[in-house]
């Protein structure tokens, strides 16, 4: 073998602790050191010996530590963590002991043959056909096209309520006062003076209305209308008003001195 | 069919390409294999009876979706839109009046129709033009179309009740009030 | 082949197509005409030997090259981005595991996951947050996507490379109850 051999080649072939030291920075964090350190021992890792696995570690820390290199706070937590796991092996087994130490390894043992399969997971991911390199796609399909069409939500009641809106509307608006019968006050005045002329004493105000008003409405009206009249005739000095009582019929009298 | 190899590259090359390729392209991608011609048409043939074919246009090669498949390619996804207050009112004036100009309409609504409106009854379906009126101007008519009809259930346009109807089933709101017309311009919703 | 007509739609459909299609998808283009996965399998079947295929990936149909023609193609693509170690172990914990939260993934790890490596992940678009775990702090979880799938041409999660053999060795458990108190580094890349 002539090629220079890459790194986890030498660890497998040499693992020497001082050649481990070189590769300082090379592990993503203590579990990934290891994991390395486990492969080194070239056996399956269920059947790896945690043992032999920790004082490795811990060979490895001490020997960093002799030559003075900086290692992250977390690989010395994982170291003494691993030296409290080793003193529990090393003791007698007490059934008592929590947390049992023999399951403490299997974890760390199972935490190590999880990462080691996630891996070879992601490689043989890696090396899996993939798009854009193996296999394309249609880089300008035409597309479809999905045309939105409008569905339009009227129902017969809507219609109809719209159409009785409509008229209702129209209705007010073409709306004509109807021509009621009304004597205006002009009509009523000179229709007063007229007849006042010809009478000479008091003469009750009704008595100078037409006689035959069938049309109340009118009536009303002719009335309301000849009363004003009469006070403004009065006004104007042509007449003069008497009245005996409240609710007293009105007399009317002709005034020709004015 | 002759090179399984050579027809399959085609195939993806054609299938990848941004655009037609010339047999040149071709040539350049798949590199020095004689004639490529017979593998293309023998391609070609293959894909005839397909939904997708391999054609030549202009010396350019490419594979486009067969053309009778065109409306596959198209789907409509319908949306519900409630018909605006205007629009309802137009077209129940249409209804009731047809054939009826627009200028009508706006009459007897008492407000301007904008085209806008309506196009959207157009659009649902329910009204067309109906010719033009024979008077100044030439004004065009709308009328109502059989989607109207058998969208709103009715046999024909004399279903649609009458203004005593319209007034007996409450629908005619109130009749017209006593008092005086309020001194205003056109009165607008 | 079952109804030609069909199969030729499905052909064009999923040739124009802009994006992998759904079976429902497809039923909005080609109609109400019964199941379309026989149909789907058959036209499959009848592209296998060809350089275009028709795969399902993650529960979505397309065309696509076949995977030993590449080479052909990739003359003027630009290469696949290059993960990072980190990046690639982080992708294969969140498929192999789904839906899986942070805590898990650098639990498994045995190191800090920076925000950026699943970043990365996501904006590849194979990575999505895949809801909150209804644990205390309901922390977010990750899932991978059918581009995840499409990408590295898996069918589905079960055409993972290996994934019965991790299952069977208990490997994908979620862990014995007590996790180890394994120190995290904050190092990662």
């Amino acid at each position: 073998m002539s090629e220079p051999e890459d790194f986890s080649q030498s660890v497998r072939t040499a693992p020497a602790a001082s050649q481990l030291i070189l590769q300082l920075g090379a592990w993503e964090g203590p579990l990934d050191l290891l994991l390395t350190l486990a492969r080194a021992q070239r056996v399956d890792l269920a059947q790896i010996s945690i043992l032999a696995l920790v004082d490795q570690y811990l060979d490895f820390i001490r020997e960093a530590k002799a030559l003075s290199l900086e290692l992250a706070a977390d690989y010395l937590v994982m170291a003494a963590w691993l030296a409290y796991l080793k003193s529990l092996l090393l003791l007698p087994k007490d059934p008592e002991a929590e947390p049992d130490p023999a399951e403490l390894a299997l974890k760390l043992q199972f935490q190590l043959q999880r990462l080691e399969a996630m891996r070879d997971a992601g490689q043989r991911l890696l090396a899996r056909p993939q798009l854009g390199w193996d296999m394309f796609r249609r880089p300008k399909p035409e597309g479809l096209a999905t045309e939105r069409r409008a569905v339009y939500d009227c129902s017969y009641y809507d219609l109809l309520t719209a159409y009785g809106a409509i008229t209702a509307r129209r209705t007010k608006s073409v709306h004509v006062v109807r021509r009621r019968a009304v004597m205006a006050l002009d009509e009523a005045i000179e229709r007063l003076e007229y007849l006042l002329g010809r009478s000479l004493d008091w003469t009750e105000l009704s008595r100078f209305l037409p006689g035959d008003l069938t049309d109340e409405s009118y009536a009303r009206s002719v009335l309301a209308s000849s009363f004003v009249a009469a006070l403004e005739l009065t006004r104007q000095g042509k007449a003069t008003l008497s009245q005996g009582a409240a609710f007293a019929p009105i007399l009317l009298k002709p005034r020709h001195d004015g | 069919m002759p090179d399984l190899a050579l027809t399959r590259a085609l195939e993806a090359i054609l299938f990848a390409a941004e655009a037609p390729l010339t047999l040149s392209e071709l040539t350049r991608f798949v590199g020095e294999r004689g004639d490529l011609l017979p593998a293309l048409r023998a391609l070609s043939a293959s894909y005839e009876p397909r939904g997708i074919n391999l054609v030549e246009r202009g010396g350019r090669w490419q594979f486009q979706t067969a053309p009778d498949l065109g409306h596959y390619l198209r789907t409509a996804r319908e949306t519900v839109k409630k018909l605006s207050r205007a629009a309802v009112e137009t077209l129940a004036v249409i209804a009731y009046h047809e054939p009826v100009t627009r200028p009508e309409i706006e009459q007897i609504r008492g407000v301007a129709v904008s085209g806008g409106t309506i196009d959207v009854l157009m659009e649902a379906g329910w009204v067309r033009p109906a010719g033009r009126r024979e008077t100044p101007g030439r004004p065009l008519q709308y009328a109502t179309t059989p989607e109207f009809l058998a969208h709103f259930n009715l046999a024909n346009r004399r279903d649609l009740p009458g203004l005593a109807d319209l007034k007996a089933a409450g629908l005619l709101d109130h009749e017209p009030p006593r008092e005086l017309p309020l001194p205003l311009g056109g009165r607008e919703e």
